[in-house]
């Protein structure tokens, strides 16, 4: 009943052409923000804002940057978690060597040097598809890991290999305390996600679904697909890359490379399909599934007063994740967006069930 | 009437397969099937006709119990054949049964050769390598393109070619009753007459009965002995084929012809607004 | 000489144990179009249960033999019990989803296995012993300085592969359950329009593959000993069926040797240049080599592109 | 027999217009099948040109000869005066050849809109960036063409569908919207492969109705593949007719119709 | 309040459970017996939670973040990583919470001047090495012998098997031998070309830095090349019951160091049998654990954390709970004399630790084991790191640690 879009026409395509096209969503979305910004680092803890918020934002942002190049243009991706390492490494090579740029430079760069390494290996979705392109993609996450872990000059010689960042300030304001670093990961995620979501709405987006969706269909239409294939892979990375460097930066500190491994794409790669494949909130969905899950699995037990040993609870919490990814796809196979939005359309007809 | 004689034949009919009050409901959401129900007496061919989107395909599928695997569900309304429940079966029993769909679209195996697609039409027959071979002759007999073809990964086959390799593939499975979903989609006209002869010679010599849903109306209501229109996911209509064919509705929205007869599709001028039984 | 030989022949075992893994991944693949990542939590689960009954087992009987034979049914049986029950709780609901689905379902099912093997099994490191004899042979000591090592673990273990693989080509090529198969993996509805039975051919499959699983697994296991990270011996395997290519059982074996040999002869012959530790990227970008110029792989079937 | 492809075809009495698509010489194979053999005609400015022919003639393979999906090892063709032996179909569409398929090939992920405006594509100029921040020239340049695709929705009916999941529609609509892609890159040759399969008459009449005006408001060539005879006789200016990868009859719709080969082979004698 | 939280990251699960989980144990059993015996730190009880990290150091960090506070903030963190340990060691200055590493870590956080809230206690990777390579020369009769030769060096591919090779190559310079590098893929399962590169280049000895499953893969690799294991020593992570237990004879004569006294049985294990295990409040499955070298590192753990809060108490106010900045001063300032250490049933176990500012580490001393076939057995007298090797380095690392950071080190001399 209160969930209705009765009455409101769009009188012109640009109203049509809005992100969120029913007024209750506009409305919903703008306190989402200004509560995002205003009140949560007010009220939030250190740890909530540390161990939860903070990893969301960026995994949101990984998962945005994942689903484009598999949700939207679908090329399975499974080394994603090696373009994240990229992005992190190359702004972290940058600050090391070039005190002078200033972190929100350096963060973009570590984004555009994993653009160039994403387009690379993209180059073989020229001529695989599915799963033999997932291959590909898995032999670009060995192949880095190794990088990172063999070449010392990536590491600046570093002894153990492993990298970290020294103190952090965004033009000349500091960027030490959770809060802080919470809003400038909020910052990233909210313009990426403007960004992302114009792209997959435009026609960039269409040139991208249409090669997923059929790509002979979609050559004969006049889209080269080499062009819409590498561009996903470029924008991806970027974004990818471009979290990665954040997941660096603000979240760890610092890192090895196993801070990036192959679980590391398989935990966004289900982000993304929990969420739903091809959707920008879907990814949000997705991110906060995976991330909470872990830390509710965790303390549940507890709140029941069932004391389980920690290798139980890990175990459980395996098998709970498995069942409930499993649970998921047989329930809705495009993911709690769709959930989401089937709830919506419910809303819509309420009362009637139909 | 036609409707009184329809419920009259209904009545006499031995109720072969009976569809009983469907609902079908798509993604818990789709509400498309509005409680159909129909029957098809055993020997008998019926025919369901309808506009695109009018349900024909899922009233298959909710018979033949291929719906799951769309997310499509039957929520209220049962289904009977010889007597018995099916619609809680799997389409293997159904099969084994003699229930079989031709699907809509085709859908060969792609990768797989013409002649491996009509074999694994016997999937479910458990019979000899000579009885096996004489049932894939019997097949080439009614399409020698596709003998021509056998060797072909149906994936590369032609359009035509594939929907023969379906229904061929249907025949391998020796079934008693075949729901066949636009069976002469894509054909060449010659072809399509020999496939209503095919169902014709299967119905008068082996006793198999059709239940096929078609847009060709012209030809599906000459091979038919009974007929039922639906519209919206309702049955709005039904008769003995006859009657429908002379019904002027019909004989306007489905077989093109008016008053003075058939018009040529250059000479239709202006959009009609199809007129609606039932809303 | 001698060395290169060794390596050689190191990579050949070594890819025919790949093989060995990949069999699984291929039988699920040919049979209902579903990349199983779940095949290296199957390694790990049919192992585990090996492990722990051929324990039970050995101590009951009191006789090595015996006792691991009686283990080797017990974990057979497990492993169909796992098939029936992974159709029932899952396939069975995905009846024709998209790839991507099913795959993810894989990968749920993966992290299930993996809990569920440790909850019930432990996560120690437990010990398979079938009696492989251990100790390396040295060949032709008289032509080569040294020698040329085999072990006979290995030899072992690459004829039990062979078998395995002969025989399931055979299954795929020559029977009705085989097209059938193939047909499920083209098309999960129209292979239910025909009344093929999808649920039985699954289970079917997925013990098939259990099996190879076990077998697999008890290689390896009594390798390595038995622990959680037996599963990531898959990961070793992918390049494996991609070079061979997804749909051909013997292109799991000509993959696996390719692998295996480019594999250690890279590590031993190029790693030392840049640091080494090589050999898991090299495998990769040897397939990925392959497939720019296949792109199905060696033996898999085109894709079919039509309009 | 008298080689059909050098037999002068009488011009209809419309479709006066220039030769615009050519082809000369067509073979095809593929491996040991013979889809083309030596196949030649043409399609001339503002006309309706059918292919008709057997399952399997070789009619589908033909449409894709000429918008580049397949390339023939023998023969040449010209479109618009130009020589081209091969090319990729996203080059034919840019040079105006648009086309549906027989086995629909839409975007099925994409709503009814989306993949209007995907046969758009070609038309678009703003790049990736100006994308992003859909600000300015993006946007106007996506409402300009928004306006362009309604108009297409209006004209073929498909307002109410709008923003509904192609791969959720009927068949029949999937047809229609498929056909609205393909308009919707305003085509100079616009390919047909059985765009009424799988309707009734009713909604033949329509689809003729959107192809008839199609051809006369924009003055679009179109080659359709149909085997509706009703429609092909009715709406065409000449039919080619095809059989086992050659070329049996070629001509205006009666000619056609009576000649002895083509019923033979295709027609049958029933019609 | 009169309770010390403890917070414990522990790895149950992933590849290197097998020796994780005696480890974790250890240290809870330790804890547990000093609440039952003691009733504490002088009245103060000890609670403690268990953090689950899998060896990752993601969730390390997240376990530090959730623990760093809780229960007034986690006393010291034993992260049980080197990566973790990496990860943690620019926050701890911030969120002021020690980060105990005994026996692994940071090898050049043992200065205290540039690692105010680091203590790699009882030895580093650094003096490991030293020590390995002592008790190699010694075999081979006499340093020089070593020059010349050839020594491999087989590690797990991460920051732990990484961080041996300064000191290692340093060393290599010094006495004239040849260094190996071997890496091995985590997890470490497939080895094949590794030890084939070994039968090839045939080093002398093979120093292993392997842990978890890697461990017994590697013995095994070893024995299927005919490498003799006699030649081979294991880092002391390396070198627990679980690692060899199931292969028995195979591996017979495997060699490790074990950090301090490790190896050996003393009074502290019969407490922990009897207030803990007698009282079914047992961590590990069997009593047979305690004892094992895993598990008697664990309390030995524990023993310095106890201890170091005792002498945290001493200072700031006896009966009362420390806050982690307390406890930092108390591990700065441990000082346990062998007459503690055997008061405190540890006597066998360890040598005499005292800790300074500029002395973050306390004492290097480590044993030499050897595997029989059934246990292991003590095969060398008490070694102590060559500190004139050691020192330049940690010197080095520090340094520059401190530049790149922008810290400037304490002076110790004025603490
Ligand atoms: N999988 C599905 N999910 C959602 N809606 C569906 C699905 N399949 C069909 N529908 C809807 O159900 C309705 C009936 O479809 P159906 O395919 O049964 O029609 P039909 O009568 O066979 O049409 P046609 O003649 O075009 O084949 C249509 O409106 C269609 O949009
Ligand atoms: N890519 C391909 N690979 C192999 N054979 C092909 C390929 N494309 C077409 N063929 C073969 O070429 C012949 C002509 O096919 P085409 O699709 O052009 O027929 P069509 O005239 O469109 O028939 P229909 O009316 O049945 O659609 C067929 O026998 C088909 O099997
Ligand atoms: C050996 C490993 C499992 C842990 C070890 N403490 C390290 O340094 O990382
Ligand atoms: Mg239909
Ligand atoms: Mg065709």
């Amino acid at each position: 009943m209160f969930y209705r879009e009765n009455g409101q026409f769009k009188a012109s395509y640009v109203e049509d052409l809005r992100i969120f096209k029913v007024t209750q969503d506009r409305v919903a979305v703008l306190a989402l923000v200004a509560i995002a910004v205003l009140l949560v680092p007010m009220l939030a803890s250190d740890y909530l804002l540390r161990a939860v918020l903070i990893p969301f934002l960026i995994l949101s942002l990984a998962a945005i940057g994942l689903n484009i190049l598999v949700g939207y243009c679908g090329q399975i991706s499974l080394g994603t978690g090696a373009f994240m390492a990229v992005g992190a490494y190359a702004a972290w090579n940058i600050g090391v060597r070039i005190p002078e740029v200033p972190l929100l430079v350096q963060i973009l760069l570590g984004g555009l040097c994993a653009t160039a390494v994403g387009v690379v290996f993209g180059i073989p979705s020229l001529r695989l598809r599915g799963l033999y392109l997932a291959v590909s993609t898995l032999a670009a996450q060995f192949f880095l890991d190794w990088a990172f872990l063999r070449i010392p000059a990536l590491t600046n010689h570093s002894a153990s290999g492993s990298v970290s960042v020294g103190t952090l300030s965004f033009f000349g304001l500091p960027l030490e305390s959770a809060w802080q670093k919470y809003l400038f990961c909020l910052g990233f995620v909210v313009v990426f996600a403007v960004i992302a979501k114009n792209l997959v709405r435009t026609t960039t987006g269409r040139q991208w679904m249409a090669i997923r969706d059929m790509d002979i269909a979609a050559g004969v239409i006049g889209i080269r697909p080499a062009y819409a294939k590498l561009t996903a892979f470029a924008v991806s990375s970027f974004i990818v890359g471009v979290s990665g460097a954040l997941w660096g930066f603000m979240h760890l500190g610092a890192w090895e490379p196993l801070a990036f491994s192959l679980d590391r794409s398989f935990q966004l790669l289900f982000m993304i399909i929990i969420g739903g494949l091809g959707s920008i909130v879907g990814s949000f969905f997705g991110a906060a599934f995976i991330v909470l899950l872990p830390i509710v699995l965790t303390n549940v037990p507890a709140l029941f007063g069932l004391p389980l040993s920690v290798d139980t609870a890990v175990h459980l919490e395996h098998i709970i994740f498995g069942s409930l990814i499993v649970i998921f796809l047989i329930a809705e196979p495009h993911g709690l967006a769709r959930l989401w939005s089937i709830g919506r359309e419910k809303l819509r007809l309420w009362p009637f069930p139909y | 009437m036609t409707s009184m004689n329809a419920t009259e034949a209904a009545a006499t009919a031995v109720p072969y397969l009976a569809v009983n009050n469907v609902e079908v409901i798509y993604n818990h959401v789709i509400l498309v099937l509005k409680g159909v129900s129909l029957q098809v007496p055993q020997g008998g061919i019926v025919a369901l006709l309808g506009a695109n989107g009018a349900g024909k395909s899922t009233t298959l599928k909710s018979i033949s119990n291929l719906l799951h695997a769309e997310r499509g569900d039957v929520t209220k309304g049962n289904i009977e054949f010889k007597g018995a429940r099916i619609d809680q079966m799997t389409p293997n029993e159904l099969v084994r049964r003699g229930v079989i769909q031709v699907m809509e679209g085709r859908h060969c195996f792609g990768h797989l050769t013409i002649e491996e697609n009509l074999l694994t039409g016997a999937y479910t027959r458990k019979i000899s390598r000579t009885e096996l071979r004489d049932s894939l002759d019997k097949v080439y007999h009614y399409f020698p393109r596709l003998k021509t073809r056998r060797s072909s990964q149906a994936g590369y086959t032609s359009g035509g070619e594939q929907q023969m390799c379906a229904i061929g593939r249907a025949l391998m499975a020796k079934p008693e009753m075949i729901l066949l979903d636009e069976p002469s989609m894509g054909l060449a006209p010659q072809i399509v007459e020999e496939i209503f002869e095919i169902v014709k010679d299967l119905n008068g010599k082996e006793g198999v009965s059709f239940l096929l849903a078609e847009q060709n109306t012209m030809v599906a209501l000459r091979y038919a002995d009974f007929g039922y229109i639906m519209e919206n996911g309702r049955i709005v209509m039904e008769g003995e084929a006859k009657e429908l064919a002379t019904n002027e509705d019909v004989k306007e929205f489905y077989l093109g012809l008016s008053g003075e007869g058939r018009k040529s599709f250059r000479d239709v001028k202006h959009y009609r607004r199809r007129k609606r039984w039932l809303s | 000489m001698g060395f290169f030989i060794e390596t050689l022949l190191g990579g050949l075992m070594t890819g025919v144990l790949y093989a060995l893994i990949g069999l699984g991944f291929v039988l699920i693949f040919k049979a209902s179009g579903v990349f199983n990542f779940a095949q290296g939590a199957m390694v790990l689960v049919a192992a585990l249960a090996m492990a722990r009954f051929s324990a039970w087992a050995i101590e009951l009987t009191g006789s090595m033999l015996f006792g691991n034979v009686i283990a080797f049914f017990m974990s057979v049986a497990f492993m169909i019990a796992l098939a029936i029950a992974i159709e029932r709780l899952v396939l069975r609901h995905l009846v024709n989803q998209e790839l991507t689905t099913l795959l993810m379902a894989t990968l749920g099912i993966t992290y299930v296995l993996d809990g569920l093997g440790q909850t019930v099994f432990g996560s120690s490191v437990y010990t398979i012993d079938v009696g492989m004899p251990k100790e390396p042979l040295f060949l032709f000591q008289d032509v080569f300085e040294g020698g040329i090592l085999l072990n006979p673990d290995d030899l072992i273990a690459a004829l039990v592969g062979a078998a395995l693989v002969a025989a399931l080509a055979l299954l795929f090529q020559y029977t009705k359950v085989g097209r059938a198969l193939r047909a499920v993996a083209d098309d999960h509805q129209a292979a239910q329009s025909v009344g093929i039975p999808l649920g039985r051919i699954w289970v079917v499959v997925w013990s098939v593959a259990g099996v190879v699983a076990l077998v697999a697994g008890i290689v390896w296991g009594s390798k390595l000993g038995v622990q959680f990270s037996l599963s990531t011996v898959a990961l070793r395997a992918l390049p494996v069926v991609i070079l061979g290519g997804l749909t051909s059982v013997p292109g799991a074996i000509l993959g696996g040797l390719i692998i295996g040999v480019g594999e250690k002869l890279s590590e031993v012959y190029l790693g030392s240049f840049v640091g080494g530790g090589i050999e898991v990227w090299f495998a990769y970008a040897l397939a990925l080599l392959v497939l720019l110029v296949r792109p199905e792989g060696l033996f898999g079937e085109k894709h079919i592109d039509r309009v | 027999m008298t080689d059909i492809n050098s037999a002068t075809v009488t011009a209809p009495a419309r479709g006066q217009g220039e030769v615009i698509l050519d082809l000369q010489n067509i073979s095809l194979r593929f491996g040991g099948v013979k889809a083309l053999t030596d196949i030649s005609f043409n399609v001339r400015e503002h006309e309706i040109r059918s292919i008709i022919g057997p399952n399997g003639a070789g009619k589908s393979s033909m449409l894709n000869v000429i918008n580049g999906v397949y390339h023939p090892q023998e023969g040449r063709i010209h479109f618009r005066g130009e020589e081209r032996r091969k090319m990729e179909p996203q080059v034919a569409a840019a040079q105006g050849i648009a086309r549906t398929f027989q086995n629909i090939a839409l975007f099925k992920g994409m709503s009814v809109l989306d993949n209007i405006m995907t046969g758009r594509n070609l038309k678009m100029k703003c790049n990736l960036f100006q994308h992003a921040l859909f600000w300015g020239r993006a946007q106007k340049e996506e409402i300009e063409h928004r306006i362009k695709v309604e108009e297409v929705i209006d004209f073929l009916e498909i307002q109410g569908i709008r923003h509904t999941p192609v791969g959720r529609l009927p068949y029949g609509l999937q047809k229609r919207v498929e056909l609205g892609r393909a308009l919707a890159a305003e085509p100079e040759l616009l390919l047909l492969d059985e765009p009424m399969a799988g309707m009734n008459v009713e909604e033949k009449q329509d689809m003729c109705r959107f192809i008839l005006d199609v051809n006369d408001q924009f003055g679009t060539t179109i080659v359709l593949i149909e085997h509706d005879m009703g429609v092909v006789m009715d709406i065409s200016d000449r039919v080619v007719v095809l059989d086992y990868g050659r070329k049996i009859g070629d001509g205006a719709p009666d000619e056609v119709k009576n000649n002895p080969d083509v019923i033979a082979a295709y027609l049958g004698t029933s019609h | 309040q009169s309770e010390q939280f403890i917070p414990l990251l522990v790895y149950r699960t992933g590849s290197f459970a097998p020796l994780g989980i005696p480890w974790a144990n250890g240290k809870l059993d330790y804890l547990k017996m000093i609440n039952e015996r003691d009733g504490g730190i002088n009245g103060v009880k000890m609670v403690y939670e268990e953090c689950e990290t899998a060896y990752n150091t993601d969730r390390g960090v997240e376990c530090y973040e959730r623990l760093k506070t809780k229960g007034g903030g986690g006393s010291l963190f034993d992260t049980q990583s080197t990566g973790i340990t990496y990860a943690v060691m620019d926050k701890a200055p911030l969120d002021k919470v020690p980060v105990m590493t005994m026996g692994y870590g940071r090898s050049d956080s043992a200065d205290g001047s540039v690692f105010p809230w680091s203590f790699p206690l009882l030895g580093t990777y650094w003096t490991a090495s030293d020590i390995i390579v002592q008790d190699i020369a010694k075999k081979m009769g006499g340093v020089d012998k070593l020059k010349g030769k050839k020594l491999a060096l087989v590690y797990h591919d991460s920051p732990y098997g990484k961080e041996p090779i300064t000191a290692l190559q340093a060393l290599a310079r010094k006495h004239g031998f040849e260094l190996m590098l071997l890496p091995v893929i985590a997890p470490g399962v497939e080895q094949k070309s590794t030890w084939l590169q070994i039968r090839q280049q045939r080093p002398e000895y093979v120093i292993l830095w392997a842990a978890g499953i890697m461990t017994p893969t590697s013995i095994r690799e070893a024995q299927a090349t005919g490498f003799p294991r006699e030649k081979i020593y294991g880092i002391w992570w390396a070198g627990s019951e679980s690692d060899v237990r199931d292969l028995g004879a195979t591996a017979k004569g495997y060699n490790a160091i074990a950090i301090q006294g490790s190896a050996d049985y003393g009074k502290a294990h019969d407490d922990i049998l009897k207030y803990v295990y007698d009282k079914n409040q047992g961590s590990a499955d069997s009593r047979a654990e305690v004892g094992t070298v895993a598990h008697t590192r664990g309390m030995m753990i524990q023993m310095l954390t106890v201890e170091a809060i005792r002498t945290a108490q001493e200072k700031y106010g006896k009966g009362k709970a420390v806050t982690p900045e307390q406890v930092r001063w108390g591990l700065e300032n441990l000082d346990i004399s062998q007459a503690r250490l055997d008061e405190l049933g540890f006597g066998n176990l360890m040598r005499p630790v005292k800790t300074s500012c500029a002395d973050h580490m306390g004492s290097s001393w480590a044993r030499i084991i050897t595997w029989n076939g059934d246990k292991y057995e003590t095969t060398s007298d008490w070694y102590e790191a060559d500190m004139s090797v050691i020192d330049p380095l940690v010197k080095a690392g520090a340094d520059k640690y401190a530049k790149e950071k922008g810290i400037t080190p304490r002076d110790c001399s004025k603490e």
